[in-house]
């Protein structure tokens, strides 16, 4: 019939019973593309893969987790003061090989020259308070100060982006030319402003922190919003006679999530950066409370001799932004829709 | 574009009064006396220094007097430095400053450009890791933190480089380090991915399908396609050399203005606060600004209509 | 008969991807002779692309690998140069045309300049020289004002216009072959016709041979010479424009040709798709690649590969129908009536 | 393209060599101070550090230590401090008494300003009324003084030029003085007394004093450099009437706010005295050039005395009782600070009979945490209270904030039911609420304006300006003012010692913390630099470099 340009010997094994019909079956055919994946499973799928991300994603947990537990690990608390006790160098049981024996820059071993029976994790400062507790406890207030405000940026950008956006004309208007003002303002020197005229506290700095900061999120949600309005499924839905809130909730604000996670990722690091800046120019917080902020430029001033200070704090408040940033990174990556294929 | 223009620049002014209205009822609401030692004023001497300055009108007036005086480049005058002008402390100021800022700039963004484009060429490998992971680092740890370092480091222990001061140029070296770590983080970082986003593209590919050499390629299409965008960074590169110098030049005792204004903020000399914020936030202003028309400039495809926005 | 120009031998491409090593071309054999249109058609993902940006050598070196066959060139094997004669083939003895207009031209660089750009590096010509010669390809493929145009940016030109200046790129040194991927897909179809009406012309006019990548058999009807059906990376059928309109012998080309429609079709005739969709080429093994989708399946096609065969001169199919094994019943209507053509 | 990027970087580059040629560094000054043989080193050159810039040169107007001490060593008035801090006759070659001690005449020496002028009575009687014709911040010197119709002038009751100093002729200066006042010529050591050129002042207008060439010189040192807020140069003054005294060539002051970074730079050899915080006293503390000095200045805790429980004495017995003040200066503060159980620190105030004010009067107010525990328990029942929370008003520096962190904790942990908030606040601001009297407590700080013990003792007067807490006691008020009247010393010394007694044993007023210290890093070479707790802190002319 025709000419076949089969080999001899690959006819062997291709035999004649092999050419019967084998039914179609449409369900595996179907099954052999690649599987329907929800957006987020996808974006946290793609997030998983991201090393750096991951990595970030677990030393935050457990920085977070010691801020928590960390400051009631002992007995004392960020405030207790025993001045027999003060400036000792950090001291572990079984990590003297790293350093952690308790000598100061001289060498000498202080817990034995003063006869001090317990041991210091990472210290102690001058009034002798435990710094590996008021590292903690500075991480948690940091850390606090930074999601507080980041969530309060959130909520007023969102709303403020959603409404701006979502309504248009001349609301969109008029909101967008207040943005276009407030933008144009520094707002470190608006922080530094507020916080002089206001009581100084943690309530002032992240009050100081949201009064500008909430712009960078309003601009991103309305982008977003305004980006979504025009697709196809927010007209379906309000031809349908979807009423705005639920356009809002059930369509926009979801797709909105990615770059608003992203941007709050951002936020976070930017927030403590800035309140550690703050207590670094001399607008802190009220003591006895501590901030990283306010363990760093304590440890600044006595770095030379006493560097223990200074290196916990600055390790934790570097790893903690390292981690945000890399984190951000990662989820960008993950959600970008244009990496989506 | 010149309706473009001239609704830019009415926008710039709007922004600025607002600016100005701010920082100057913030300031009636700060506390304390703006005059020098206090302690042993009577209230006798405080009323005639209080007229002596205009503070005895009523806020409206001095307001109005404000914005006047303003209008004509008139700051005041420092209640901290007898006798002396805001505009002259600001113009004395400015230029450790600006030197100090445009060092670290044009530096740092050298140093950023080539570690971004080198990376982005090397996409993926150790050089790669290695540049990002730099620049996370300049971009995460604080800039006092590492001033502080390199001071103590490069300045007292090896003895390289002046530890403060602001003598001969050598002594501007470690404060202009100190200030780019955090340019070269993000320029390195925003190019990398600008480079890795236009090597994709396909206009990089038909470059290359006309035969031309890769080195071609690399430079007339994918590095100027890539730097275009890294004008729009000037702006928050702006705002982080001028948080940065705040503190750097404190550490390095350098005479500059982030330095009097955090000097000023501890004393409440407030004619000087006002004075270094809005000059700040119109040179905030002023540089967006510039980057956008910039922007449009090198972007062929950005054109300005009369709608801003 | 002439002689190939360019051959395409038993090309073998794979990627690296996170998911593992994808093979993404899987054997491909075709010739193109010089001044004729041939005709790669497929679905998406089929390998079309790939196969074509081999022969340029424009994938992407990090990830990709030709690891078997072989691409010649005037007796040239284009996979050993070296890189700079490559570059030397490239835009002056093969060129190409992208799918879409809008991105394949430097948004930041005047049209005239990108034009120019090969010319200057293949001809030698100076700058006037190039300009000059730019300027009449420009005027060729029907760029109006066509000298003022050259100081013009991409963005200022329509769709159509763009794939116009496109084509002038890629014709300007007068190349053999020009590779177009796609070059309707991303038109109007009014512009679509202008365009390929273009391309017959410039072929005509320079004598190039064309390499036209496409998934619409409208194009090809109007523009191939000979047809290479693609699948799953490998060519399933090949033949020219008749055989395959008239006498298509492999399930995948009927079920292509049935779901295009034609201007005298019965109305009543529904379009029929092809059901399924293609396989994942990571997990893909031996036997028919299309078995899966295919009505006429044996049990033969899903566990060997079935060879090419020769139906009529140039007319090669790769399909277990084409056996001498298979039972008469089993071969479809529509295979018989255009076999006993 | 290519052309405008070029142009644009071109034109960065414009701006950046004008800003560089703009930006006027500190004009090098390094011969380097290489030690040759023997005892004086060739280049007698000193290396400073201030904390500020200087605010103004204009004496009359001066009001910070770094202006005192520039204008100390770059001026001459009719008298200045010596080694003991006691006032040597400088300008003025001879001083008459009238009997009564009420009329002072001066000769004063043959001397040049820097423009060629003599120094005359007149440059006194002018820059005087000057102080008092422009409300200056330190006119109150000329009351303390009692200088006549001074205060009847600063109440605008009296004419600027009717103070009571004249002009006899170029070179008699006559002062009329209220009445006799023991320490007129301490205070005449004091910057605001010196003269001023009425031609040269007229000439420059609003633009005297702000440069360095705006003021003239008739002191040891002139200046001849003053870049605002880097630094400033002396350099030895030829014309000076005992130039032969002087043997430094020149002093450099770098103004470095940062006190790590002050060390930073005596560390590689850029200054040869630095102040240190306590943060870095740990350090030094060993080094042979480590050095504490006592201050004269005190910090003590204000109460509001309307507070309800403040206000009981008790109360402010037991809280003064319970801080552990030798903890808090050695352990905390470390720079030679000391504790303080009185009004009036030691070490600088002795009596007629040569006794120091702080060894005849004692400590007050000592005890153990029991009896201020005791005294706690006895107050709160007085009070009705069972507990109390108060918040503390300080300035945000960096000592106060660790003073009351402490204190907090000493209180908190001593005194049962005590708590206690911090509100830290710059430093004009804690002067404001102070004065508004809106605090519970407030940790002060108080320097002399002049070398009396009585500098802290009349500012308790009833409506005081440095009151400050409502505090009154009428026998007080009576004492202070029989005091200031008293011309016999060694009776009013003992009034001086009775008054502290009244504001502390009898009503423990406030609370005594510590009297400052100053730790410092000095290299040994530096011979006779002569340090003064009040006015000008540093005078120049009689140091050497030695080896």
């Amino acid at each position: 019939m025709k000419n076949s340009v089969e080999e001899t010997s690959k006819s062997n094994e291709v035999t004649e019973d092999l050419f019967v019909k084998a039914p179609l079956d449409i369900g595996k055919s179907e099954e052999i593309g690649t599987p329907a994946v929800s957006f987020w499973r996808e974006a946290f799928q793609r997030l998983a893969k991201n090393k750096g991300s991951m990595i970030s994603l677990v030393l935050l947990l457990l920085l977070i987790a010691t801020a928590i537990i960390g400051p009631s690990l002992n007995e004392y608390t960020y405030r207790s003061q025993n001045l027999a006790h003060s400036n000792l160098p950090p001291k572990v049981q079984g990590l003297e090989w790293l350093g952690l024996n308790g000598t100061d820059s001289n060498g000498v071993d202080q817990y034995t020259e003063r006869d001090v029976q317990v041991n210091y994790w990472f210290g102690t400062d001058e009034f002798g308070r435990d710094l590996w507790t008021r590292v903690w406890k500075g991480t948690q207030i940091s850390l606090f100060i930074a999601l507080v405000a980041a969530a309060l940026d959130l909520i007023i950008g969102v709303i403020y982006g959603g409404i701006s956006s979502f309504y248009g004309g001349r609301v969109d208007n008029i909101m967008q030319r207040i943005i276009e003002v407030l933008i144009g303002i520094p707002n470190l020197i608006i922080i530094i402003l507020f916080i002089l005229i206001l009581e100084p506290g943690v309530r002032s700095i992240i009050l100081a922190m949201i009064i500008t900061g909430w712009v960078g999120m309003a601009r991103v949600v309305r982008g977003q919003v305004l980006q979504l309005k025009g697709q196809e499924f927010v007209l379906a839905s309000r031809t349908l006679g979807a009423s705005n809130p639920r356009l809002i909730w059930k369509h926009i604000l979801p797709n909105v999530m990615g770059p608003v996670i992203v941007t709050v990722m951002f936020t976070i690091p930017t927030a403590i950066f800035f309140e550690a800046f703050l207590s670094f120019i001399g607008l802190g917080l009220q003591a006895p409370l501590a901030s990283l902020g306010v363990l760093i430029e304590d440890g600044y001033k006595s770095m030379r001799f006493f560097s223990y200070k200074l290196i916990y704090p600055a390790i934790i408040i570097s790893s903690i932004m390292i981690c945000f940033n890399l984190l951000g990174d990662g989820l960008r990556d993950a959600l970008d829709p244009k990496m989506r294929k | 574009m010149k309706r473009y223009l001239v609704q830019r620049i009415g926008f710039m002014l709007v922004t600025l009064f607002v600016i100005v209205t701010i920082t100057f009822f913030l300031m009636q609401l700060l506390p304390g006396t703006p005059f020098t030692n206090p302690e042993k004023l009577t209230n006798q001497q405080l009323l005639v220094l209080n007229a002596k300055y205009g503070l005895d009108q009523p806020l409206g007036i001095q307001y109005i007097r404000y914005l006047g005086n303003l209008v004509q480049g008139d700051l005041g005058y420092s209640f901290q430095n007898v006798g002396r002008s805001v505009s002259s402390i600001i113009g004395e100021r400015i230029g450790p400053s600006a030197f100090l800022g445009l060092q670290a700039l044009i530096f740092g963004s050298i140093i950023g450009l080539i570690l971004g484009i080198v990376s982005a060429l090397k996409h993926n490998t150790l050089f790669d890791y290695g540049s990002v992971t730099l620049a996370v680092l300049g971009m995460s740890i604080p800039s006092f933190v590492f001033a502080a370092l390199l001071q103590y480091y490069v300045g007292v222990k090896l003895e390289w480089l002046p530890v403060a001061l602001w003598e001969g140029y050598s002594s501007t070296i470690l404060p202009s380090f100190a200030l780019s770590v955090i340019v070269i983080a993000t320029v390195a970082r925003f190019i990398r991915s600008e480079m890795l986003e236009v090597i994709g593209q396909d206009y990089v590919i038909t470059a290359r399908a006309k035969g031309i050499t890769e080195q071609q390629v690399i430079v007339k299409h994918v590095i100027r396609n890539a730097l275009i965008p890294v004008v729009t960074m000037l702006g928050p590169l702006a705002v982080a050399i001028m948080t940065g110098t705040l503190v750097i030049e404190k550490i390095f005792a350098v005479p500059g203005l982030g330095e009097q204004f955090t000097l000023s903020i501890i004393v409440l000399d407030y004619s000087v606060i006002m004075g270094i914020a809005i000059f700040y936030s119109a040179l905030f202003i002023i540089v967006i600004f510039l980057v956008d028309i910039l922007y449009g400039f090198l972007d062929p495809r950005i054109s300005y209509k009369g709608e801003a926005g | 008969m002439k002689s190939n120009i360019l051959s395409v031998d038993n090309l073998h491409v794979s990627f690296k991807t996170q998911a593992g090593r994808v093979t993404a071309v899987r054997g491909v054999t075709f010739g193109l002779k010089k001044g004729e249109t041939l005709a790669i058609v497929g679905e998406s993902g089929s390998g079309k692309s790939v196969t074509a940006r081999s022969i340029m050598r424009l994938l992407p070196k990090n990830n990709t690998e030709v690891t078997k066959g072989d691409i010649v060139y005037e007796d040239r094997s284009l996979l050993n140069v070296s890189i700079k004669d490559m570059q030397e083939i490239r835009g002056a003895e093969i060129s190409m045309v992208f799918q879409d207009p809008m991105t394949s031209l430097n948004p930041t660089m005047k049209v005239g300049k990108q034009i120019m750009e090969g010319l200057q590096k293949h001809q030698k010509l100076s700058k006037a020289q190039a300009r000059e010669r730019a300027l009449e390809m420009l005027q060729l493929v029907g760029i109006p004002s066509a000298e003022a145009r050259l100081e013009d940016y991409p963005h200022n030109f329509s769709g159509g216009m763009r794939q116009r200046v496109v084509i002038a790129m890629a014709l300007v040194c007068n190349p053999k072959v020009l590779i177009a991927d796609e070059p309707t897909t991303a038109l109007d179809v009014t512009i679509q016709a202008q365009i390929l009406d273009l391309m017959k012309d410039l072929q005509k006019k320079m004598d190039t041979a064309i390499i036209l990548i496409t998934h619409d058999l409208g194009v090809v009807a109007n523009m191939a010479d000979r047809v290479a059906v693609m699948y799953a990376g490998k060519i399933v059928e090949q033949g020219t424009l008749d055989e395959i309109f008239y006498n298509p012998q492999h399930p995948y080309t009927l079920g292509l040709l049935k779901s295009m429609p034609k201007l005298n079709d019965d109305r009543t005739v529904p379009l029929l798709p092809i059901p399924g969709s293609p396989p994942d080429l990571a997990t893909i093994g031996e036997g028919c690649a299309f078995a899966a989708r295919c009505p006429h399946t044996m049990k033969v096609c899903h566990s060997f590969t079935p060879e090419d065969t020769v139906v009529d001169g140039e007319h090669t199919v790769a399909c277990w129908l084409q056996d001498t094994r298979t039972p008469k019943e089993y071969l479809p209507k529509e295979l018989e009536t255009s076999q006993s053509r | 393209m290519k052309r405008e990027i070029k142009n644009s970087i071109f034109m960065s580059l414009l701006v950046f060599t004008l800003i560089l040629s703009g930006c006027n560094f500190n004009s090098s000054n390094e011969e380097e101070t290489t030690d040759t043989e023997g005892n004086v080193v060739a280049n007698q050159s000193l290396n400073m550090t201030a904390s500020a810039d200087i605010p103004t040169l204009d004496s009359t107007k001066a009001h910070d230590g770094i202006a005192f001490t520039v204008l100390n060593n770059v001026n001459e008035g009719l008298y200045r401090q010596d080694e003991n801090n006691l006032p040597i006759k400088a300008l003025a070659s001879e001083h008459v008494e009238s009997e009564d001690k009420v009329v002072h005449t001066f000769t004063l020496r043959d001397s040049k300003w820097s423009n060629g002028d003599p120094v005359t009575a007149q440059d006194f009687e002018y820059a005087w009324k000057r102080v008092m014709k422009e409300n200056s911040p330190y006119a109150f010197m000329f009351v303390t003084a009692g200088i006549k119709n001074a205060e009847a002038i600063m109440n605008e009751e009296k004419d600027a030029d009717e103070l009571g100093i004249k002009a006899i002729d170029e070179k008699t200066l006559e002062v009329t003085l209220e009445s006799a006042n023991p320490l007129f010529q301490t205070l005449l050591t004091f910057p605001t007394f010196l003269p001023q050129n009425q031609k040269f002042v007229e000439e420059l207008g609003d633009q005297y004093a702000l440069e360095f060439d705006g003021i003239l010189y008739n002191g040891p040192f002139k200046l001849v450099e003053w870049t605002h807020d880097q630094g400033w140069k002396y350099e030895k003054n030829e014309n000076y009437w005992d130039k032969d005294s002087v043997k430094l060539d020149n002093v450099n002051v770098y103004v470095v706010k940062d006190s790590s970074t002050g060390v930073n730079l005596y560390e590689t050899n850029k200054v040869d005295r630095v102040e240190l915080t306590s943060a870095l006293v740990d350090q030094y503390k060993t080094d042979e050039n480590f050095d504490t000095i006592l201050e004269p200045e005190i910090i003590f805790l204000r109460f509001n005395h309307n507070h309800p429980v403040l206000g009981n004495k008790d109360i402010r017995k037991a809280v003064n009782m319970a801080i552990g003040k030798q903890d808090l200066t050695d352990i905390i503060l470390k720079d030679g600070s000391t504790p303080l159980n009185g009004v009036v620190p030691s070490g600088f105030f002795k009596s007629p009979e040569g006794k120091d004010y702080r060894d005849l009067n004692g400590d007050f107010n000592t005890g153990t945490v029991e009896e201020a525990q005791e005294l706690w328990a006895k107050g709160l029942k007085e009070t009705g209270q069972t507990e109390v929370t108060v918040s503390i008003n300080i300035a945000d520096s960096d000592d106060h904030k660790k003073v009351a962190e402490y204190i907090q904790a000493q209180l908190e942990d001593n005194l049962p039911g005590f708590k206690m908030e911090i509100k830290a606040v710059p430093f004009a601001q804690r002067l404001e609420i102070e004065k508004a009297i809106e605090y519970d407590m407030s940790l002060s700080s108080w320097g002399p304006d002049y070398s009396d013990p009585m500098t802290y003792l009349d500012m308790w007067l009833k409506g005081g300006s440095a009151n400050r807490m409502d505090y009154h006691n009428p026998d007080l008020d009576a004492l202070v003012t029989e005091a200031r009247n008293e011309t016999d010393l060694s009776k009013r010394y003992v009034m001086l010692l009775d008054l502290e007694k009244i504001l502390l044993e009898e009503d423990a007023a406030i609370a005594p913390l510590y009297q400052e210290g100053t730790a410092v890093l000095m290299r040994s070479k530096i011979k006779n630099l002569l340090v003064h707790p009040t006015g000008a802190a540093f005078t120049f002319k009689w140091t050497t470099i030695e080896e």
